[in-house]
């Protein structure tokens, strides 16, 4: 054995760092304060960030074939694991009633995704090939574990931007959508009162609310099939109402460890060559695109929907049909709360943004299906 | 430009498909709210539906009064800060006593 | 690409929906039903209905081979680490104190096997080969993990109709024993008090205990030392009293989420093609004999102690001896509670009970070393 | 007929392996508890005998109560509500810090 | 078939019940009462001892390859995931403030680790080869999933007597040290007060604490990189503030678990053959050798300090170097107290401590790097 | 012996190694602490100053105190006995609350 040779060892940390590692290391700082100290979705980008510091930890091996973070990855993003079991969690936290006391809301849902097939179009002119394209696209849908889903099955190795941009944008929301509020209504339409009177919901309706659902929307887009019914699993083991250890479960140990692992094993994908590119930065532009048109694609439907039933409805809450649950909905009745503080619309967007929820679900599997067929997988 | 042509017809095509998708969702809502109402007993449903009314004004009326409140105490205010963590029950061992002591109960509490 | 090709893709699942499909998601309401409505085991039939439901979309492929139910069932039930880890959780919650103080109380939970051979017998009478028919008899244990630990090994096929049987049943106990209760004793012998002053029983006897009987259990009967071992580490948690995390950790999220995933797992095997036949219609019938079979072998070795004693024994306590820990236990104080409001006998009861459960587990590990050397596995 | 003969075999093999089984553990459970019980202390022995004796009394008293109470009020009760979900204790550092202070404690806490 | 031949199978239990078997479950045994009885380490070594005991009984088959503790241990051990997530629980219990305060406290967590190298060197001469005798020295690092990663990478043949000796000992820390801290200190030393005014510490700096020092160990020692970054990641999640729920599942569920697998799969490798040879003696006494070691050269350090500081440094906090974290902190503090009840060092003696953990760390990455390269892994 | 030379060289090299990580580990927190005093604003410096010198204190004296009663006790006192387990907020929920109605918040909650 030559002792000599362990001394360049000792280096090889220093030795193997590169100009890139010293960027994804810049940037994985930046995702960090980011969340700890402005507050942006730490529950994601905190474990994000520090997925991405490991990676670019030069021969610290977490991202190689048999380091933890692979396995992670392996054991939670490849098979889908992960978003799913998020969004056991995330079902048992949202509450139908709103939507089901107005359902014609549910319009709503749909035209908040507009952004998704419109990111693509600008997606494909910029020249992405369209697996890719439908990945970012997805970012419209403005879901975390939705874009997780659809970005892993169709074009994995976009997965971090597209997670990142997601999930930053998310939690930007009170920024990016009060400009275009702002631009697409008059101060007259946010003005508009909205009585709630709704038809009682029963406590039945709740509880078969989540499997009729699931199998409407189960056998309309079966490639929506795994996100929708794990969200409808998690809001029946809560509307069940005799399964409280489970509806427990899934609210608390099952989605933190989920989130915790998933946003690990998303950063530990964010390797110099794989992000450092100008396709990142085109992602998290076509993201941003993505969020606006959605906006203003729920705005201008709110506006239609406003008209058409003789100006009894708000066109504020068009801007909570694009998901973002449950921010958006609270944006939007804040916003009119803001123009007059007599003005009380919050169930109303509650009821758009659950109707995006879906929406945004279902639009995911209709464009897996589409795109999946076309690609031929 | 085929491939942007491509996009354009898959962009058409999706936002038809969800469009389809969600008016079936809006009939499922309508079906499923009017057969669950016919399921409550006729006789108190007169008596539900004031009640519920008045209890959803009454939940504006609060939703209105937090958020108001939210707004003026300092930007620290979380309104909804606590998750509805579920109370961990009996499970197993309460549902079998249960069961026990009532063989044919509908549902017991709301939840 | 054919465009228009993607039309009939968009109707594929109807077009793919079958008849069998039908009536298994049929099935999957009723399980939903019976469970949230009439509390039948819901944590367990709710997620096993929910599997069903999920497993009879088609093309959903969520028990295809990637598919997450495909995923928990390889990770959970195929390696039986499901039903163990619920196991650990069950033991931390058993007291074994009433039996310690009446140790021949052990004896009933022998005697409440009877109806696990006898089922086996019939089923073989019924065609069924001896692999199933031993899963099929192992319903009389009793005992929702030791069913499907034993049903996993000896016939997977037949998992969730057992499994369903099993837990109904289990459920319904308190209609299926009294009528059996009533028909087998006399009222005087229903009336007999007992008196109850045990031994008492040391700290170090209930922490001693879990660990004597694994290595008895496990020397005598192999086979039986996963469910035996997991059950008693679970207890023996509880006992040490110095490991109060691991306990908690014991009796909540591990034992909730795999509840969970076993629910879903077993379910998603019920597809339409191995659920919908003669044989599921059997096995119900047989399940139900073998909780018949069970109570009145109970029954009658309680009126054999009741005879040997003097009459100083309750033969109603017999009944408690099949296991479905605790809720046997309780029927039984309850029955001579009913006859006599001051007859408590609710001690004595749980101490048959919980040996019972123990007489379940062995008997599970002898059904598997006794047909699985005949078969050569 | 072969099979059936088989499995009238494995019925009354299985039910004697199973009652020969609990006989041991009825063995193992007499050798335990006596075992155990001579290690408590001589001297009070008789009074925790006749202590344990009226706590199971009580016990039992308790019990009656509570299962009559139980059986009067509305078929909701529960009165096994609650599992026994164990407080999470101090763990590593407690049980350091314990060490640290006493060097052969027996056990300390009734659990 | 040849129903006679089930007989002998019916005593296969005790047939195939060897002397090792004996001798092992006896040690099993003896582990649960030190851990019940005496409350050594409870929550390792009661899993260790109860999953020793099952890969003692004859033909249970747990540790065999589709047995639940085989399962276990390829999940958990194989791949490291248990230490590692069990340091990201015990990260989020660590308060760094103090080391912070005093940074100069952090060379006695250098001095704390010549037990590591020097047990090595006694391991070589007594005829271990190398990866055994690295594998050894690193129950010099005084800290048990440092201990654990570094022998399943090097030596997994050895972790369990290794764990046990980590384990086992880190719990007699109050028996091991006082000789020691007596023979090696005066009076006048031990009776030495410091100071505590400490520089205030920002929340900033104790987040960036993590990030920084997971940045500069990772590059130094790319090997230590898992290690300490799982610590720090539960650091960050703790001193983040934002992220309760993330930093609540790191102190409960994940390290529950973690350390509940942890242990029985690692008992479950105790089987006669591997464990009962003269190695393990040897082991034990070369991992207490270990303990006094760096024992001994923390005190020596701490001397050294008190000499150089011109007596202003309690040479005792030197013994709080060594890890066992956070058990060997409070000892010095308590030791100088029983000298004199007005000498309070509890803030000096946790910053060595922290310094410690931090150390061993380091020192088994190095210890990982090097004769990883020796060997050629 | 050629392997216990060896092993010295390790057990020299490695000690060496470790002392200059420590070592470096010393100059990256004496950097962290100094840039971050740096950059707490500089008029309430000097009071935060006093005022941290007198928490610590008081931290010291209230610690000797809690020693001292841990002392006196019995030996099954354990003063460090509860684990610092984090109360669970609002996460998800609660965040994006927050971010709506403040749009730059430094850092609001001491944790
Ligand atoms: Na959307
Ligand atoms: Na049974
Ligand atoms: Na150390």
């Amino acid at each position: 054995m030559d002792f000599a040779s362990l001394l360049p060892e000792l280096l090889k940390g220093f030795s193997n760092f590169t100009l890139g590692n010293g960027a994804m290391i810049l940037a994985a700082l930046i995702l960090i304060y980011l969340a700890v100290f402005k507050e942006i979705e730490p529950v994601l980008l905190l474990p994000i960030g520090f997925g991405c510091l490991l990676a670019n930890i030069p021969l610290a091996g977490m991202s190689a074939s048999e380091g933890m973070m692979k396995i992670l990855y392996e054991a939670g993003i490849k098979t889908e694991l992960f978003p799913l079991l998020i969004f056991v969690g995330v079902g048992a936290m949202i509450d139908f009633s709103p939507l089901l006391a107005q359902p014609q809301m549910v319009l709503l849902g749909a035209a908040g995704q507009f952004g998704i097939f419109g990111t693509l179009t600008l997606a494909i002119a910029l020249g992405f090939p369209l697996n890719q394209a439908a990945s970012i696209g997805v970012i419209g849908a403005i879901d975390g574990p939705t874009s997780i889903f659809v970005a892993t099955k169709l074009a994995p190795e976009l997965l971090a931007p597209i997670a990142v941009a997601a999930y930053s944008y998310m939690s930007l929301i009170p920024i990016i959508q009060p400009p275009l509020m702002k631009l697409l209504t008059t101060k007259k339409e946010r003005l508009i009162k909205m009585e709630y009177a709704p038809k009682p919901i029963s406590k039945t309706a709740l509880i078969f609310f989540p499997v009729a659902l699931t199998l409407v929307v189960g056998l309309l887009v079966p490639e929506a099939t795994p996100l929708i019914s794990m969200l409808m699993l998690g809001n029946l083991l809560k509307t069940a109402g005799v399964v409280d250890r489970l509806s427990a479960a899934a609210q608390n140990e099952i989605i933190n460890i989920s989130t915790l692992f998933l946003g690990l094993a998303v950063g530990s994908t964010m390797s110099a060559s794989a992000f450092l590119n100008l396709d990142t930065g085109k992602i998290m532009l076509l993201g941003l695109f993505a969020f606006a048109l959605d906006t203003v694609a729920g705005l201008l439907f709110g506006k239609l929907m406003s008209f058409l039933s003789g100006g009894r409805i708000n066109p504020l809450i068009g801007a909570a049909g694009i998901s973002a649950f449950p921010m958006a909905g609270r944006l939007a009745a804040k916003t009119a709360n803001d123009e007059d503080a007599h003005n009380f619309i919050l169930m109303h967007a509650m009821g758009a943004n659950t109707a995006g929820q879906l929406g945004s679900v279902i639009a995911g599997g209709i464009l897996l299906s589409t795109v999946g067929k076309i690609l031929g997988i | 430009m085929n491939a942007l042509l491509l996009s354009l017809q898959i962009a058409a095509l999706g936002m038809g498909l969800v469009f389809g998708a969600i008016l079936l969702l809006w009939l499922m809502m309508i079906l499923l709210t009017t057969l669950t109402r016919e399921k409550e007993s006729a006789a108190d449903s007169a008596e539900a539906d004031s009640t519920a009314q008045a209890d959803s004004k009454l939940q504006v009326a609060l939703l209105a009064v937090s958020l108001a409140l939210a707004e003026e105490e300092s930007s620290s205010a979380h309104p909804l800060d606590a998750p509805p963590t579920a109370i961990v029950s009996a499970w197993q061992l309460g549902t079998r006593t249960r069961q026990m002591s009532e063989k044919s109960n509908f549902r017991r509490h709301a939840q």
